[in-house]
This record gives structure tokens, C-alpha cells and sequence, in this order.
């Protein structure tokens, strides 16, 4: 299955909701919509990794390469995931340290920052 | 399974491809549940680095190796002249090597770290080598 | 996918294995439906052929490559001394070459007239050559 | 899907279950089950293959080595088939002027020789 990418905003908030597979091929497609929303104003995301099938440390690179994008004007950048299979990759990497992972779409919304 | 070996030209979109050859020769092998997961995701990340380091320009082909003498075993290589190392030293290489190939469009460097994070929290035997025949990855799933 | 190859010791049941990548690439490329199973029995059909001659003793290996340019061609190679021949005939080289090889124990013969019968039905593009660098059968969906 | 093979008696006839994928890997098997159930003085057979994936001209070989092996002690070998893509790879070789091809295996079994 290949990426696909939708946008939609919630409160202040911009949920991206990811599903596919995030990787070195897909991944580019990721960062430009990230980038994208980021140039247009958009300083707090929720990525909503619920639909996602597969990410590699590509993908890892592209969601803390965001992270910084936001931060550097003072936003935020959520995940929402519960797929034990994605979140040992975070685990893995040390990366459930650097990123606010909730379990679903409202919680990440609710947050505060 | 004794032996088939996959090459493919050093596009991102065939990792893809050599993932899903590692998923179907691990299910071959008798490998199941969560161990098909991680075999797909060391295959890949170990193919994304061989793949940037390759770079898309060239003709040159990264090659998957399989064996089923004892478990799975997959070697992945690619070729380049770089200096010896191994381990974290190795990563470094290929990082080093990378680097530059793709950042200078503001896209986010290569994380030749994390992959290596990957790859030894997942995987029960790994070798990562650079020398002058380029970088070799061998991953082992003992049965 | 514009070059992938894959390489698959002589053995029967890595045949499934060439099925299931010629699969995965064919979607890739865009086929569909029943396309896809005629790649699918086609690629199979091939290699079948190329795995009989090459035989299971053997270290050679039999060779299958994908190319995306125009739809999906696959070209299935095995390596073997065979005397020159095309099409049909290269088709009767190949089965004079296998026959023989598994009939001895009261199996059936490899049905290498079939197999050809399956390739030009089923395949818009087919060429099947012998010679003295053995098997060569190219097999095309244009776009 | 590998190959799976199931054997029972219905009536007078012997009625082999085939599903999985017949291929120059799994036909050995196949073929061994024939020439077993020849051997063992079943010389009606019915092969029920509607649980098959794939089926390969080697696959063909073999069910008509089983056609030759139970005409040769004037028996019968009929196919229980109704899935286009494989009764597809019959037309393409001729086979179905060959072979008796039934709808279900209570048709095969009825099937007067
Ligand atoms: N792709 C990645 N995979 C895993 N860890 C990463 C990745 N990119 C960055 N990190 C790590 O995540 C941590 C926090 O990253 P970040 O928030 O960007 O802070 P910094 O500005 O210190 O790099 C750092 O320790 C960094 O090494
Ligand atoms: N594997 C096969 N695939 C397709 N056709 C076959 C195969 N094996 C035999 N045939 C063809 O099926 C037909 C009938 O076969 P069979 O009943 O065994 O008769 P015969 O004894 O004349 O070979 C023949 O024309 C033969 O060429």
C-alpha cells in the first residue's frame, strides 16, 4: 500500500492523517505536506499515524524533522498512535522521549501546549 | 530457500520491493508474527541506507542476499569505495558518505544513526561493514 | 521498477518465490485483474522450464529480470549449452534437454510443449531462444 | 498457499480434495497421491480442484499421468472445476477436450463411464 496523506483542521489545531507505508520512497511526500503547512502558518499539528502500516527510520527522521520546523515558532507537533508495532520503532529509537504520542485524534486536539 | 538473491537498482521505490521479498522468504522459513515484522524492517532500513548511498544517478545495483541454512540470513550490499570500518564506526562512514546527497534541499539528513539504532535493537545478529567494496550488512535470524 | 533482478538457485520451490515478486512488480507497474494471474502463470511457466534445465544439482542459478519501460517485460535466463533454436523448436531443445533428467522414477515428463502452448496464449510478447548461453524467454505486457 | 491434499470414498468413486497451489514444486506430491490410489486399485477418481490457486502446466502433466495410469486399467479421472482462471489454462492447452470437467463433485460422482 502507498502513502496517503489528507489534512483537515480541528479547533486551532491541523490533524494530518497518515495511512500507508511511511518510508524512504514515501517519505519526501510526507515532509513536503509537513513543510507545506508549516509555510502556510500552520505551528500546531496533530499526525495521525493511526492508518499507518509501515515506518522506517526515514519516516522517523521526516515527523522529527517537523518537530523542528513547528517548534522554531513556538508550535507543537502531536502523534496520535496505538499500533504496538509502530510504537516500538519510537521506543526503539528513544524517540517516545522527544514526541507527545496520544491515543487518538481528541486527545492530541485536547492538549495542551 | 538455500539461495536467491534479489538486485535491484538503487531507487527509494524498490525498497519497497525488497522488503516484501524479505517478508515472503521469512514466511517461508517458518518465521511468524512479530519476527515477519522486524526481518520487513531491517531489510528496508538496511536497503534505504544501500540505496542512499548507491544515489539514484547510478547504474549500479544494491544486492539482497538469502539463505535459510540456520534461520534466515540476509545480506545486503552496496558498492563504493569507502574507508574500513564496522559497527557504529561503519554507520558514521555511510552517514558521512550520504551526507550532502540530499539535505541542500532543506529535506532532512539521512538517520544513519537511528537505522543502526534499528537494526541491532531488532535484529540477533548484525554485522554493518564499510571497506573499499562499499557496505555490507549482514542481518541473522538463527533459527 | 525500472531493474530488478532476481536470482533463484535451481530449485522448484523457489519458483513460487519469481511468482510472487513478478506479482508484486506487475501491480507496481499498474496491471490488473486477470493481467496480473497471466503474469503471475506466465513468469511461473518459465522459470519452471529454466529450473528443469538448469537442474537441482546444479550451482548455477536462474536469472529473472524486470523492466518497467513500456508496461512490464520479464526476461527468465538459465545457462546451459544448448544448440541454437526459436520458438517452438528452442521450446523441443529444451525438452530434449530436460527429458530424461526426471522421467527415469515413472514421473510424468516436463510438459515443455504445454508450457510453450500457456506462454504464447497467455502473453502478448514472446520470444523463447536457445543457444549455446542456454535458455532465453523474454516475456512482454506492453502498456 | 502451499499444497493441501484430502482423500475420501463416495459411492464407488475416490474423491481427492486439492487445495493450495499445483506447481513444478507441489505436482510430485499430487502425482505421488495418484499413483498411490492407482497402486491401491481406486480406478475412479475424482479430483476435486475448486479449493486450487494456481494450477501450472506442470500441474496439467501430472492430472494427465493420473488420466493415463486410470484408463489403463479402464478407469476414470474426472475434475471438479467451476473457477474461470483456472479452467482458463485447460482451454489454452486443449485439456478440456481431455478431460470430463463437472460443476461439483456430486455431478462427478453421478457421471456414468
Ligand atoms: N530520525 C531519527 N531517529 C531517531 N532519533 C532521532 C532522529 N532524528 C533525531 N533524533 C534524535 O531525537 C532527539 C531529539 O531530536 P530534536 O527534538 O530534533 O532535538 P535536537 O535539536 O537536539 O536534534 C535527539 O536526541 C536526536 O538525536
Ligand atoms: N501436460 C500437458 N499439457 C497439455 N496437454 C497435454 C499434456 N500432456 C498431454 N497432453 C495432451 O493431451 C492429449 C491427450 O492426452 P492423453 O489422454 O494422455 O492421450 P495420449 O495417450 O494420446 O497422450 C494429447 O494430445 C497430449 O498431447
Amino acid at each position: 500500500m502507498d502513502l496517503s496523506l489528507s489534512t483537515r483542521t480541528v479547533d486551532d489545531r491541523t490533524v494530518v492523517e497518515v495511512a500507508g507505508e511511511i518510508d524512504v520512497y514515501t517519505a519526501p511526500r510526507l515532509r513536503e505536506q509537513l513543510v507545506e503547512l508549516v509555510n502556510g502558518g500552520n505551528y500546531h499539528l496533530v499526525v495521525d499515524l493511526e492508518g499507518v502500516e509501515f515506518l522506517d527510520s526515514t519516516g522517523l527522521g521526516v515527523l522529527v524533522g517537523g518537530l523542528k520546523r513547528v517548534r522554531a515558532h513556538d508550535g507543537s507537533l502531536r502523534l496520535v498512535c496505538t499500533q504496538e508495532r509502530i510504537l516500538k520503532i519510537f521506543r526503539i529509537t528513544g524517540l517516545t522521549k522527544v514526541f507527545s504520542i496520544h491515543d487518538s485524534v481528541d486527545d492530541a486536539v485536547a492538549a495542551a501546549d | 530457500m538455500p539461495q536467491v538473491e534479489l538486485r535491484i537498482a538503487a531507487r527509494p521505490a524498490l525498497v519497497r520491493t525488497a522488503r516484501q521479498v524479505a517478508t515472503t522468504l521469512a514466511r517461508r522459513v517458518g518465521l511468524a508474527g512479530d519476527v515477519l515484522d522486524e526481518v520487513r524492517l531491517a531489510v528496508g532500513e538496511a536497503c534505504s541506507l544501500a540505496v542512499a548511498l548507491v544515489g539514484e544517478g547510478s547504474d549500479a545495483a544494491v544486492s539482497v542476499r538469502f539463505r535459510d541454512d540456520d534461520g534466515l540470513a540476509v545480506e545486503i550490499r552496496a558498492p563504493g569505495d569507502l574507508p574500513a570500518a564496522e559497527g557504529e564506526a561503519a554507520a558514521e562512514v555511510v552517514a558521512a558518505a550520504v551526507e550532502g546527497v540530499g539535505t541542500d534541499d532543506g529535506s532532512d539528513p539521512l538517520p544513519a544513526g537511528s537505522t543502526l539504532m534499528v537494526l541491532t535493537s531488532l535484529v540477533p545478529d548484525v554485522t554493518v561493514r564499510t571497506g573499499a567494496d562499499g557496505l555490507d550488512v549482514r542481518l541473522g535470524w538463527p533459527a
